[in-house]
């Protein structure tokens, strides 16, 4: 994807393929994936259940379990350095450090032996260069920055709800100010009410620390509260790119279509019809020829099923991966 | 629970073995004696009262006085007969627990960190054999091997470090197995866990993130297993003691199996019975200490 | 038509194709399969009668005549070994179908009914796991006497607990379960709830068990008759061959190896066989 | 004003647990009128479930009544109940757990029909067809096994499951919320479409606002085991009285860019339903919270036609008379 603005940005992921060899098949999670970041923006990443989107963060910081998974192509430039190529010791420095990731459930991602204060100190010892009391101070600091009384520090995970522990994810996340921050489905196992709260944190923190965000979910809606850029994920790639409001206000693929129209919203009329995307996700075993999507688009061509288009630039700054934007779907 | 638990034991075990055919005075007196003796034996150590008395007075002296009963054939009293063998017995299961503790744990780490290498196949199948070979053809495989064909180790006794090497090897050899492969299929769950990957995500160094944030979560399962091949140990000692000729408490109820000299046999199983819970007592308590979900009750 | 519709237990199916695809446990399951065979047919393999003796080859090595060589009454000790075959299986398999019927029933009371019920059958179980295992088999055979029924038993007795434990608790997770609630929303009675919904679900783990637990008998019978409680000679037991070799591991040390390799040989059978099904029968082993 | 299918009145389901006991449902009063859609909304642990499981009589209640079609369903007979397990059916949250994995989707489908004996034979294999034909899962799929099928596909079991028995009353427990946004459209369109078809009246139990306002006729709020708030579906997104409605409304992130905001961040988490304070249930988190909230447990009062509230602050404001 060519530069959307002058300067370069702080990630650029280009044809990455991720793929696990299992018993049934060699499954592409990730399949010529391109993505980029700027810094100081934060970028939604949307797709459904197997769509690839937390492969992709997991790739990006080389956590992928090998085998079975296995990164195939591609390269991931993060401030100019590709993360492929980086040594261990690099990879090291760089995660926690220059990436922090807040992970899905709150409830299994924090050590339950340690206490709080335990894990955020190993971050901040681990990457900050303070020392002694300095990284207790620190701690305490986040601890507060977060929302979370700092003589709680001594307890254990299991002495905090969904949320609070959230809060501790999002501070150990933070405590080193990386330069970029992977959110993923940050707050998808918390309730509505606990959610705002998170959200409303990491979008507070977002501006404090000066990261760029990298939001991975399936909630259009959260997307909108936080994002600038949006992505729209499908079975391994991008089908869709663009600034948060020309996206939403105008989404082109089909598929992103289909998401819109499937989500119920507040305002809709009680007892309507939901128009449907028909059929289930492809196979990742067996991925169709040509555009991943034609198997359930109701505009694909013969083109759609044996070459698959590839971003096209329809507007300026909205890339769709394409060749029949705009399709009206039949209500 | 500790008590009701052996008080039940006891109770079992002297049921067992009060219905168990043979009478004790024609064991201690042997066959060739009067109907008066046996009459005076049976009626000296109220072998005539009803099972109810007899029982309760077991358990009361056994309480109470540490009184264990007299042995028919060793004509001394159980509980200074076993208390001369309990240090050889207690020895002997403490090295082969510790043995195979310091060689069964770092084996299945290594396996879990290098799952599917050469490595942990080759320890797979090694801990395979380990678990299916008899305690007691290992022992005599060691002793063909190391006493008889290369003459370095002792085949008797269980004094000097050279005695003790191959009796230790006999006894840890599936234990170390049993630890080794519940340590690696312990720490391969644990390793699969979102914390694990929360602490490589933090850029912690591998060496860490295994022994600081995986093993200490791995350990409940393996202190399990640990505390249960105490009992196995104090178990298998009985064999191990039998074929290394060490007189430790095993042997003596082997003795006594013979013998059929029956409170030795019911105070040989009692303490180690009494020994095995102890352990799995103090296996509970350090799960706590080992993790801060659990209380002590 | 309809029958169709039922058959075939997909968990099977599947359980199958996963073994199938483990060496270690086909290699186990021919293993066993071939051992049933040689004690099937003990009387038409065994090169002579376990019991045959001949004085003139005492102790003699490994031989054309004598493939595993004779032992001190000039029996043949391949002959012996086939024979033996008899005690081993009979005793894994009965004193385990005896410890799995107990402990499963004593196992599935306890985790379906819950509650004093559980508390008191448990709290019986913890007494006896209180006394190594090997101790109790020792104890219970030397109080019962020599004799292959009593060897079965005394393994049979030991082994309890383990099934009720582990069947209290497979039965406690499936009970937890949301098509429990599904069935009793549609009126199911408790005997269907268990025998279509409980059992089907929790007895994966049990089989697993008892198949390491057959293992795990034969091991017991083997120590025992070494100790001379179990099968009396001049029957055959392996254990018990072991047991008489010992004097002559010095001068004829393949006295002491072929039965222990025999019994090692049917233990990791059994043991390749019962990994395979845990690893098959485990859908979280899928990668 | 139509008859009411189930009628709830002061139902207690107090669970004895380690330190006290649980309150999971304090004191609900509801009412579902036959062939409408109450929507039961809330935050988890809230007693939204254990609501719909002691009504079917999964659960069995501390105190109350549930009356079904006029009749007490806590005096039922034997013989009643099992009919009355026909009349009422559940359709679970996690299509995963809620089908016996071992159970063919023939054998899942035809399991009501075989447990209350209502048919047999060749009729019963008819019946599956055509149940699966309703719920829209293909008839191949027949001899396929839960874990070979989508979460969609399993929910659509679960949902001919409970058509089996032609119920009139429905519970549907979050539903959709263990699947993916595209799936629980499709799922969605299906039970509205039932409903239009066959005229079940659901008692709908969702975390989720957006969906409930989709399928409702009817909404209730609740928390912490009590319903804060009951009304009329467009009326209680258009209007919410409730200070927790509210802020449970104005947290749903929506995709609408241009809708106005008015953010209510509450503080803290949800207190525990062990043994509650007296007074309302959400004064400790009320940014509105008077002097009476504290000392006296508000009751639900209505405040316009059809619209009840429980929250002193609420009531004194209203002029309803």
């Amino acid at each position: 994807m060519p530069d959307l603005t002058n300067n370069a940005p702080l990630l650029d992921i280009r044809d990455l393929a991720v793929q696990f060899n299992t018993d049934s098949g060699v499954v592409h999670a990730v399949n010529g994936l391109n993505l980029s970041i700027h810094r100081g923006k934060s970028l939604g990443l949307v797709g459904e259940t197997g769509a690839g989107k937390t492969t992709t963060a997991l790739a990006l910081l080389r956590l992928i379990q090998s085998p079975p998974g296995e990164i195939k192509s591609g390269s991931m430039f993060f401030d100019g350095t590709d993360v492929l190529k980086m040594t261990e010791t690099e990879l090291r420095s760089m995660r926690g450090g220059r990436i922090a990731m807040i992970f899905q459930d709150p409830m299994t991602s924090l050590n339950p032996i340690m206490t709080i204060e335990e894990q955020i100190v190993e971050m901040i010892s681990l990457h900050s260069g303070l020392r002694g009391n300095e990284v207790t101070t620190r701690a305490r600091e986040m601890m507060t920055l977060v929302g979370i009384r700092p003589e709680r520090g001594r307890d254990y995970p299991h002495q905090f709800s969904g949320g609070m522990r959230q809060r501790v994810g999002i501070a150990i996340a933070l405590a080193c100010e990386p330069a970029l921050l992977i959110a993923d489905e940050p707050t998808t196992a918390l309730d509505v009410t606990i959610q705002a709260q998170v959200v409303d944190l990491i979008r507070n923190l977002q501006k404090v620390v000066n990261t760029s965000l990298l939001l991975i979910t399936h909630d259009l809606g959260i997307v909108a509260e936080i994002c600038d850029d949006v992505a729209i994920m499908y079975a391994g790639r991008l089908v869709e790119y663009a600034p948060l409001r020309p996206l939403y206000k105008r989404p082109m693929h089909p598929y992103t279509q289909g998401l819109f129209n499937a989500v119920p919203s507040l305002d809709s009329e009680p007892g309507g019809r939901l128009t449907v995307i028909q059929g289930l996700m492809p196979d990742p075993t067996d991925l169709p020829q040509g555009c991943g999507f034609s198997p359930r688009c109701p505009a694909a061509q013969d083109i759609c099923r044996s070459v698959a288009c590839g971003m096209k630039e329809y507007e300026p700054g909205h890339f769709v991966d394409c060749y029949f934007p705009n399709h009206a779907w039949e209500v | 629970m500790l008590i009701p638990v052996i008080l039940c034991v006891m109770i079992v075990l002297f049921t067992i073995l009060y219905f168990t055919p043979g009478d004790p005075a024609r064991i201690a007196l042997g066959q060739e004696v009067t109907d008066e003796a046996i009459t005076a034996f049976r009626s000296a150590r109220g072998l005539d009262d009803p099972f109810v008395v007899q029982l309760g007075r077991y358990i009361y002296r056994a309480v109470f006085k540490a009184d264990l009963g007299y042995s028919y054939v060793m004509k001394s009293p159980v509980s200074y007969e076993l208390s001369s063998r309990i240090p050889m017995t207690a020895k002997l299961a403490f090295c082969a627990v510790l043995f195979s503790t310091l060689v069964g744990i770092p084996l299945g780490i290594i396996c879990a960190i290098r799952q599917y290498s050469i490595l942990d196949s080759v320890v797979t199948l090694v801990t395979l054999l380990g678990v299916s070979m008899p305690t007691f053809w290992t022992g005599l495989l060691l002793i063909l091997a190391f006493s008889v064909h290369l003459g370095w180790f002792s085949s008797m006794g269980f004094g000097t470090l050279n005695e003790m090497v191959l009796p230790i090897l006999t006894l840890s050899g599936s234990s170390i197995a049993i630890i080794a492969r519940i340590t690696r299929s312990s720490m391969l769950e644990v390793i699969k866990s979102d914390y694990i990957r929360t602490a490589r995500a933090k850029g912690q160094r591998e060496s860490v993130v295994i022994f600081r944030h995986a093993l200490p979560n791995a350990m409940i399962p393996i202190l399990t297993i640990i505390s249960i091949q105490f009992g196995t140990l104090l178990g298998g000692s009985i064999i191990t003691e039998a074929i290394f000729s060490i007189s430790g408490v095993g042997r003596l109820m082997l003795e006594a199996i013979s013998m059929r000299d029956y409170p030795i046999i019911q105070g040989g199983v009692l303490f180690i019975s009494l020994a095995f819970c102890l352990i799995n007592l103090a296996a509970d308590i350090l799960y706590a200490f080992v993790d801060p979900r659990i209380h002590v009750k | 038509m309809a029958s169709n519709i039922i058959k075939g237990n997909s968990m099977w199916k599947y359980t199958l194709i996963r073994l199938r695809r483990n060496y270690l446990a086909v290699a186990g399951f021919v293993v066993i399969a071939l051992l049933i065979l040689v004690a099937v047919f003990a009387e038409r393999i065994a090169p002579y009668g376990y019991s045959d003796q001949d004085y003139m080859m005492i102790r003699k090595s490994p031989s054309a005549a004598h493939w595993l060589g004779t032992d001190e009454f000039g029996r043949d000790v391949l002959s012996r070994l086939i024979y033996g075959s008899r005690i081993s299986l009979q005793v894994g398999f009965i004193a385990v179908s005896i410890s799995l019927v107990i402990g499963g029933a004593i196992g599935a009371v306890a985790g379906y009914f819950g509650g004093k019920t559980d508390n008191i059958l448990m709290r019986i179980m913890d007494v006896q796991l209180a006394i190594p295992t090997i101790l109790l088999a020792i104890v219970i055979s030397s109080a019962l006497g020599p004799g292959l029924f009593n060897l079965m038993v005394a393994v049979g007795i030991t082994h309890i607990p383990n099934f009720a434990r582990l069947m209290r608790a497979s039965v406690l997770s499936v009970k937890g379960m949301e098509f429990i609630e599904a069935a009793r929303a549609m009126g199911a009675t408790h005997k269907r709830i268990i025998l279509m919904y409980i059992m089907p679900n929790s007895i994966a783990p049990v089989i697993v068990q008892a198949t390491l637990s057959v293992a795990n008998a034969i091991l017991f019978a083997a120590t025992l008759s070494f100790l001379g409680l179990g099968i009396q000679p001049p029957y055959p037991e392996w254990g018990g061959m072991l047991s008489a070799a010992r004097p002559y591991l010095r001068g004829n040390s393949y006295l002491s190896i072929f039965p222990g390799l025999a019994i090692m040989i049917t233990i990791v059978a059994l043991n390749c066989i019962g990994d395979g099904l845990r690893d098959a029968l485990d859908p979280k082993q899928k990668r | 004003m139509s008859v009411d299918l189930l009628e709830v009145r002061n139902l207690k389901k107090y669970f004895s647990v380690h330190g006290g006991s649980l309150h999971a449902v304090d004191d609900v009063s509801l009412s579902i009128p036959k062939g409408s859609t109450l929507g039961l909304v809330g935050e988890s642990g809230c007693g939204k479930s254990t609501l719909g499981r002691v009504v079917l009589g999964l659960l069995e209640a501390t105190s109350g009544e549930i009356l079904f079609g006029g009749e007490n369903t806590l005096a039922f007979t034997k013989d009643r109940l099992s009919k009355f397990h026909q009349e009422a059916q559940i359709v679970f949250q996690d299509p995963f757990s809620s089908l016996n994995p071992r159970m063919s989707v023939y054998q899942l489908i035809a399991e009501p029909l075989l447990i209350n004996r209502v048919c047999r034979g060749a009729e019963v294999e008819a019946r599956v067809k055509k149940l699966m034909d309703t719920v829209g899962l293909a008839e191949r799929l027949i001899t396929s096994f839960p874990h070979e099928l989508d979460g969609g596909r399993r929910q659509r079991i679960g949902v001919a499951r409970a058509l089996a028995l032609n119920p009139d009353f429905i519970v549907l427990d979050e539903p959709v919320s263990a699947l993916d946004v595209s799936i629980q459209a499709q799922i969605l369109n299906l039970l509205s479409d039932l409903k239009k078809d066959h005229g079940y009246t659901y008692l709908f139990i969702s975390h989720n606002l957006s969906v409930v306002r989709y399928v409702s006729d009817e909404v209730a709020v609740m928390y912490l085991g009590q319903v804060v708030e009951k009304s009329d579906n467009r009326e209680l997104f258009k209007n919410p009285m409730h200070p927790y409605t509210k802020a449970l409304l104005s947290a749903v992130p929506v995709i609408d860019l241009d809708r106005p905001r008015n953010r209510i961040i509450l503080e803290g988490d949800v207190p525990s339903p062990i043994d509650p304070p007296p007074g309302c249930r959400f004064s400790p988190r009320c940014a509105a919270k008077g002097d009476r909230c504290a000392m006296e447990s508000p009751k639900l009062v209505e405040v316009g036609s059809g619209h009840f509230v429980a929250c002193h602050m609420a009531i004194a404001a209203s002029c309803y008379p």
